[in-house]
């Protein structure tokens, strides 16, 4: 195309108060001819109200199966500076945490091998680096490593665990999300970079159930910090949000999903026993009340997206389990290798978990991973008499 | 060079820690309770100190240079601290109330908002487009840009109901939050793909590409000797997952792939479960630079949402609340056939008691 | 077997208060050889804990395919009395009210023709005469015609359409339940005794949500009564109610599902644009609160028991209509007939409405019986992507 | 004699207001209120005067005897109007509130109770059994017996906290109205249908006997030379359907016929929508005359029920808010692998949120 970027269309998309990712592609449009010609295809793509990039193709990094999205143009004539323009996906910190340096070293990397675009994140958590030529790949990927960075998953592999703020800036947090995806990242490093299973399989950690990293709806497994004893309440801290002039009584009595908060005078009683854990009334008051002092995490599996059998929430398979100390985690590690043998087994190509366990049944799935059938897992048991029992009296018997 | 080094592989990410600011490392797992000092600032209160938080937007698609700016500004006003959000907003670390103040304005000269705390809407999740994948049905970060655009009153204030939480993605793979957001806007194709008989036989595996559709609308057939396959376009819902693992049977199709909109969704416990995003309007033509359809059609529910929905009321628990009928009535949009659930939990969303508003 | 009948097993039923049939039946066995010979054969079921009754045969009247079920012991040497012991389903009069002179008459022509047994009432409405043998069904038909009674329903067929007391003693109904179940059994008399369905289809009335005929759950078509505007209150009588010491508060304001109602000193506001018509208000404070001036009844399709594809509760397809005039009830024929006209062509056999609506989906049997989609029809719209959209633009438009 | 007469068809049946009662007759649809004077007796005020109901209890598996008495009963005391109720319970329909002492007595002298009314057990719908279903897994009148006497104190009180509603069927076609009951008592068979390879080839359609059967259990075959089917026994859940349509595949099993307990069904709307009942009890043997184990397990839930309900909350609106786990923990049930639906709509039923009771 012509030296010149005209850019008509997208150049709509630098007015209106929201930062404008066309005003911050163009600032690099100088530098980078890769970027220059992404504003030229975008611009096509918007005029003609399509895309205009090839099936991804197989390009990696010695090695890994995972890590790098292929994407080339389909119109590398016309825009060659994006006839290659690969994602390379690195694995981020827990919690997203950086320090500017390191942010400076991984930025410095990527104007030298890369487009200098990046998605600070990706959804499923990744530092994506966005567009780069094949021949670059193993420059970038050595010169990260150097810094001590590593690739994030792609392909039928463990994806890049990802998790909330958690402790380290959250008063709801029910276990340490940060280091237990420090660890099951540092534990599943092979998994991570060579897909071997059925399908993606992705971990999310959220400290409590206010889910922040959405793992019941986005992850194949979700780790999720819940309490098992009483709510925590302050009722001095209670009296100060009465005299504040919070409405408890219509904001959360009221709202409460089993009724099972009452407000007498300024204190407020819980019947603990019927308490879901829904977090609400925390939410509202986190200065008087707080999850209990017996605290780990609920075990979901299966979320999804739609493709191909619907979407899917993730379910309790384990309601609660600890996860404090050096064997919570082993324990946490040995779950996780049972469900994958037996999905391995038996789950077929493309099959994610949580439409596995649905094909093969709950009760089966339970079997095959080792553990006992309890109400928790279930809304409510069938309503159907559909019974296919397995023990039989036979004749001489009883 | 890196060359000349020894190649590590299997390191994995470094270690959190080194990235934590110290009043963070003196309070880990200490937090006492957090205050929200004004829209897109927080304060969380630990054992030996206090945490401020600022929450500057981010188009997500971002440059070298827009971070290089952050890393500025945060060795300038956070001892060099921040970190992003799982919707893609940056958070300054501030261990200096006074720093909050100027660091706002200097964002605010850089073009960056600050907000998207409480009641409020934050960054919207979204996905790639037409800016990287081949599977789009619309652009991601440009619906992003001018939905942010029009709610972009909503971002810096909390004068919301509750939580409203925006989601984008360019085709049925949603690699967004689509399927449980307060409002969704999904990519679609609505025509079967086509058929590339040329190249299908060399770039894809018949059986795998037969097996991948949900509604078996595809089979073998030979074109010219050749052996390819053919869609039962009846069968075909569009879902794009032939074309996932068989690169000739694109389904891009510019007049008639556009977007629909979604409402209801949520994933937190509080009060009620986590609820999917629910039809509101099956389609509307992509209309870029700005989608000006869309763009109204979310205003729309989002102004409704804000004037009669009851506080902490999520988006679908008011809807809930007040039934979908009226939820229809209200915004003028018109209930058809295309709502009416036909996949394989049909019946469960048919209305089966006389519970009814009428 | 030897004349004097010993049940030392069922003589354990003649323990107890309540009722025993047992009691009962031996009162009958003196005059009847088949009540004695039941005994037997029922003994000897209790004792090797099975049923000894073959499978039902095609018995009947001239004329008719329904409204008789075969029965043949498998045991006929041993016990000859019931040998044959066929049921005559004796289609009951709308809400089952009788005179003791009427019912008198039915009892002596049962006691010449039959076995003296009966059941008050089976489970979809009929009188159920239970056990004759096949000579004598003819004439119990002549003699019960002639006394101005006919046979129920059975096979493929419209079953014996029944309802609840209604206006004849319930402050509730909504509408006419008697007069409607009058007229649908007098209207489909041909439906109702000659089987050409693709398999039964039931008619439950009840006259409010109440559903005290249970239309909602087994019935093919239910058809329940319901109001549109606002529930009438008469605020002196909830003031009866608060002095009386009715917890209003607690009771009924607490448990409004839609939290729609509220507690003024002794007077409630009820906010009717919320209200769902659950009727648990009206329920318990009937004296002050009924449903409102404009009723009418809502339509439900597909109840049914599990066999084979689950069971189902009725699904709304209409939300509201009247059935006061002469003409609201053609509307009802004219709908009825539209919906089996659909189901005769499309259904398959042994396929209950409910299954087939599942089968061909809600969407398109609206299209096949002339119904507009509604948002009133489900609970909530697909949460699912995979609209088959209808419409495309061609080339050239757009 | 019937037979001199000319035939008469299609007639329908009578008109329903030859049998009612004049002050029905003037009051019909005018109904003010109605008010419950003691256990089985309900008054209802007209325009013009009022109805008193007295609802006496029947085994409805009743001989002509049963049905003399009752309307000798009738024409003594109700002016000779009665009816029935849909839960087959008699109702005199008495102009004279005098009467209604005199015909309790009576009724009393013949064996029969009065109640079943508001927050009461009354009868239970139930099916024909041993005593005349060739497809029953147990007895229908002789658990109905059993239970009522074991229950009986809660049919002539109103001390439940509500209304609780039982019934029993006697196969999977539940010809009673067992899938939305607070208590439900189900004939099971256990074990796949026995071929008789003999008759079935006259008896039997066998492509209607291969289609009727829901999971595709059944397969042609021949023996000896003889077209007949089998069964795939792994995948046979003992529905029946197979043997409605093909009289020479007997399911009947003394060995492993049994029942299983359901709770927590409703049909109202009142409050909460309409609920199926739920899986209690996967199976109980067959214990003729008296099925103790039986008796013992329902009388153990109306118990808890009573005592643990709210008032105003039938028996499944109880167990929604206390969690089936402690519905588990109350009752001293085992949860089992069977409790863990695996039928169609079975992935609805996990539980999908973090909602739960510990
Ligand atoms: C980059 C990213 C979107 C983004 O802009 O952030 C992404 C991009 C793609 N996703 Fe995704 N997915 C991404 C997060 C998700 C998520 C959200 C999440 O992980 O929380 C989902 C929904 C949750 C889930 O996993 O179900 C998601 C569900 C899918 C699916 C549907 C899978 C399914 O079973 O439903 C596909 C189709 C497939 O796997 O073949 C898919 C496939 C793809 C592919 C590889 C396209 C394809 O068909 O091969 C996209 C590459 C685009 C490109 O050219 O860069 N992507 N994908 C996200 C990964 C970045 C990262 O590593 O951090
Ligand atoms: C920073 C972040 C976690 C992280 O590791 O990045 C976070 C942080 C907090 N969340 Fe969250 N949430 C974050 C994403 C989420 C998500 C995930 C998402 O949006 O995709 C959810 C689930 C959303 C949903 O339900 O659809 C989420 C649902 C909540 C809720 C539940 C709201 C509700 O009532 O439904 C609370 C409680 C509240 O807001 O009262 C909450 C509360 C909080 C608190 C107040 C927790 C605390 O005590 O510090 C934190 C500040 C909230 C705020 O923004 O005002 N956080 N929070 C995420 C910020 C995203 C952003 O940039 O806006
Ligand atoms: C007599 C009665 C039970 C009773 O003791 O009251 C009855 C008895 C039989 N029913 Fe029933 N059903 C009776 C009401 C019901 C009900 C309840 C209702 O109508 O409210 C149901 C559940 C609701 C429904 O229709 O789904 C019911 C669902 C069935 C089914 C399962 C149908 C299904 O689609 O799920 C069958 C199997 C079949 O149709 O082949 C069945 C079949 C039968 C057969 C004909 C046995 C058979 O497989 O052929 C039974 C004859 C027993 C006999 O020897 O007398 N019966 N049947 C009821 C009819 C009396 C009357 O006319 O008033
Ligand atoms: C006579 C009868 C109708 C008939 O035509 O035969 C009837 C009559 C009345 N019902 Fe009913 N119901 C009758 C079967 C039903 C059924 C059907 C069933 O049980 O199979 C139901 C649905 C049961 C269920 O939900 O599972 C039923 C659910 C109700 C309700 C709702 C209760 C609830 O809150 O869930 C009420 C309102 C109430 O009791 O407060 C009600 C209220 C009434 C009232 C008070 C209506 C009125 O104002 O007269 C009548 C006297 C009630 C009483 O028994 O105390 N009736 N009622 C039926 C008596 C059966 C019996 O002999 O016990
Ligand atoms: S999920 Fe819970 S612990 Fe984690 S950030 Fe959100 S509120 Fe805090
Ligand atoms: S956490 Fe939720 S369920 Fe528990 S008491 Fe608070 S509001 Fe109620
Ligand atoms: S949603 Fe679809 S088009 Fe968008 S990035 Fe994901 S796969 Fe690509
Ligand atoms: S788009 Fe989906 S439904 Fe259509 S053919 Fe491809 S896989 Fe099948
Ligand atoms: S259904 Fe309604 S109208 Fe009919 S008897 Fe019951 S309460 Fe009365
Ligand atoms: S009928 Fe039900 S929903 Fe309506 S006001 Fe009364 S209790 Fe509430
Ligand atoms: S439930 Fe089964 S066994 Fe009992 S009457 Fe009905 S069909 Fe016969
Ligand atoms: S009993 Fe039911 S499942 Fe078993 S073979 Fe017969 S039809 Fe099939």
């Amino acid at each position: 195309m012509s030296d010149d970027l005209k850019t008509p269309l997208l150049d709509e998309l630098e007015k209106g108060p929201w930062p404008s990712f066309v005003k911050d592609l163009k600032s690099m449009a100088g530098k980078s001819a890769m970027v220059k010609d992404l504003l030229g295809q975008l611009e096509k793509s918007y005029r003609d109200k399509r895309g205009y990039w090839k099936h991804g193709g197989l390009v990696g990094v010695m090695g890994y199966g995972g890590g790098v999205i292929g994407r080339y143009s389909a119109l590398p004539e016309e825009f060659p500076g994006v006839s290659h323009f690969h994602t390379v996906r690195v694995n981020q910190p827990s919690g997203w945490f950086y320090t500017s340096e390191a942010m400076r070293e991984i930025v410095d990397i990527w104007d030298e091998h890369g487009s200098g675009l990046t998605n600070m994140h990706g959804s499923t958590g990744d530092m994506v680096l966005l567009g780069t030529v094949t021949d670059e790949l193993e420059p970038t990927f050595r010169a990260l490593t150097e810094k001590g960075w590593d690739l994030g998953g792609s392909g039928s592999d463990l994806r890049t665990p990802s998790c909330c703020v958690g402790p380290a800036r959250c008063e709801n947090a029910c276990y340490d999300t940060l280091a237990l995806t420090y660890n099951l990242t540092h534990n599943y490093q092979d998994e991570l970079h060579r897909p071997m299973f059925n399908y993606k399989y992705k971990i999310k950690m959220s400290g409590c159930p206010n889910d922040c990293t959405a793992a019941i709806a986005r992850s194949d497994m979700g780790i999720i910090g819940i309490w098992k004893d009483d709510i925590q309440v302050d009722q001095a801290a209670v009296a100060e949000y009465v005299d504040s002039g919070l409405n408890i009584q219509e904001f959360v009595v009221e709202k409460c999903p089993t009724g099972c908060i009452s407000l007498e005078g300024k204190e407020i009683k819980i019947d603990n026993s019927e308490c879901v854990k829904c977090m609400h009334c925390i939410n509202v008051m986190p200065k008087a009340l707080s999850p209990g002092k017996e605290r780990g995490a609920a075990i979901t599996l299966g979320a999804k997206a739609p493709i191909v059998e619907g979407a899917l929430f993730g379910s309790v398979m384990i309601p609660f389990m600890k996860l404090e100390t050096e064997e919570d985690f082993e324990e946490m590690h040995d779950l996780i290798e049972r469900i994958w043998e037996f999905w391995d087994e038996y789950g077929t190509n493309r099959e994610r978990i949580g439409e596995f366990i649905e094909r093969v049944g709950l009760a089966t799935f339970l079997e095959g991973v080792g553990l006992d059938p309890i109400p928790q897992m279930v809304k409510q048991p069938r309503d159907n008499p559909y019974i296919f029992y397995e023990e039989y009296f036979e004749e001489g018997e009883n | 060079m890196a060359t000349e080094t020894q190649r590590r592989t299997d390191i994995g990410p470094p270690h959190y820690e080194k990235f934590l600011h110290p009043i963070i490392k003196e309070n880990y797992g200490k937090w006492k309770y957090h205050e929200t000092l004004k829209p897109g600032v927080l304060v969380h209160y630990g054992e030996t100190g206090s945490i401020y938080t600022v929450r500057a937007a981010s188009p997500r698609l971002i440059s070298t240079n827009f971070i290089r700016m952050v890393t500025d500004l945060a060795d300038k006003y956070s001892e060099g601290y921040f970190r992003f959000t799982s919707r893609n907003n940056v958070e300054f670390l501030l261990g200096n109330k006074d720093n909050i103040e100027p660091l706002i304005k200097e964002l605010g000269d850089n073009g960056v908002p600050v907000g998207g705390t409480n009641n409020a809407i934050s960054n919207v999740v979204h996905t790639q487009g037409w800016v990287h994948c081949h599977s789009s049905a619309t652009d991601a970060s440009g619906l992003v840009k001018v939905v942010m655009d029009e709610l972009f009153e909503y971002f810096g204030s909390m004068k919301l109901p509750h939580k409203l939480r925006i989601a984008v993605a360019c085709c049925l793979n949603m690699c967004g939050a689509v399927h449980a957001s307060d409002i969704a806007i999904l990519g679609v194709h609505r025509t079967p793909p086509r058929i590339d008989n040329e190249t299908l036989p060399n770039l894809c595996e018949i059986p795998t590409t037969v097996a991948s559709c949900p509604n078996n609308a595809i089979r073998p057939t030979s074109v010219e000797g050749r052996t390819t396959v053919k869609v039962d376009e009846d069968k075909c819902m569009y879902c794009g997952n032939c074309y996932t693992v068989c690169p000739a049977m694109p389904l891009a199709d510019p007049l008639n792939d556009g977007v629909s909109i979604w409402v209801g969704g949520k994933i937190s416990n509080a009060r009620t479960e986590p609820m999917f995003t629910k039809l509101a309007i099956p389609y509307i033509p992509n209309n870029p630079p700005r989608w000006p359809e869309v763009t109204d059609a979310v205003r729309n529910i989002v102004e409704l949402y804000a004037k009669n929905a009851k506080p902490y009321e999520r988006l679908g628990e008011w809807i809930n609340r007040i039934g979908w009928p009226k939820f229809f009535d209200l915004t003028g949009i018109e209930f058809t056939k295309y709502h009416i659930d036909d996949f394989r939990y049909a019946g469960t969303t048919y209305r089966r008691s006389l519970h009814n508003r009428y």
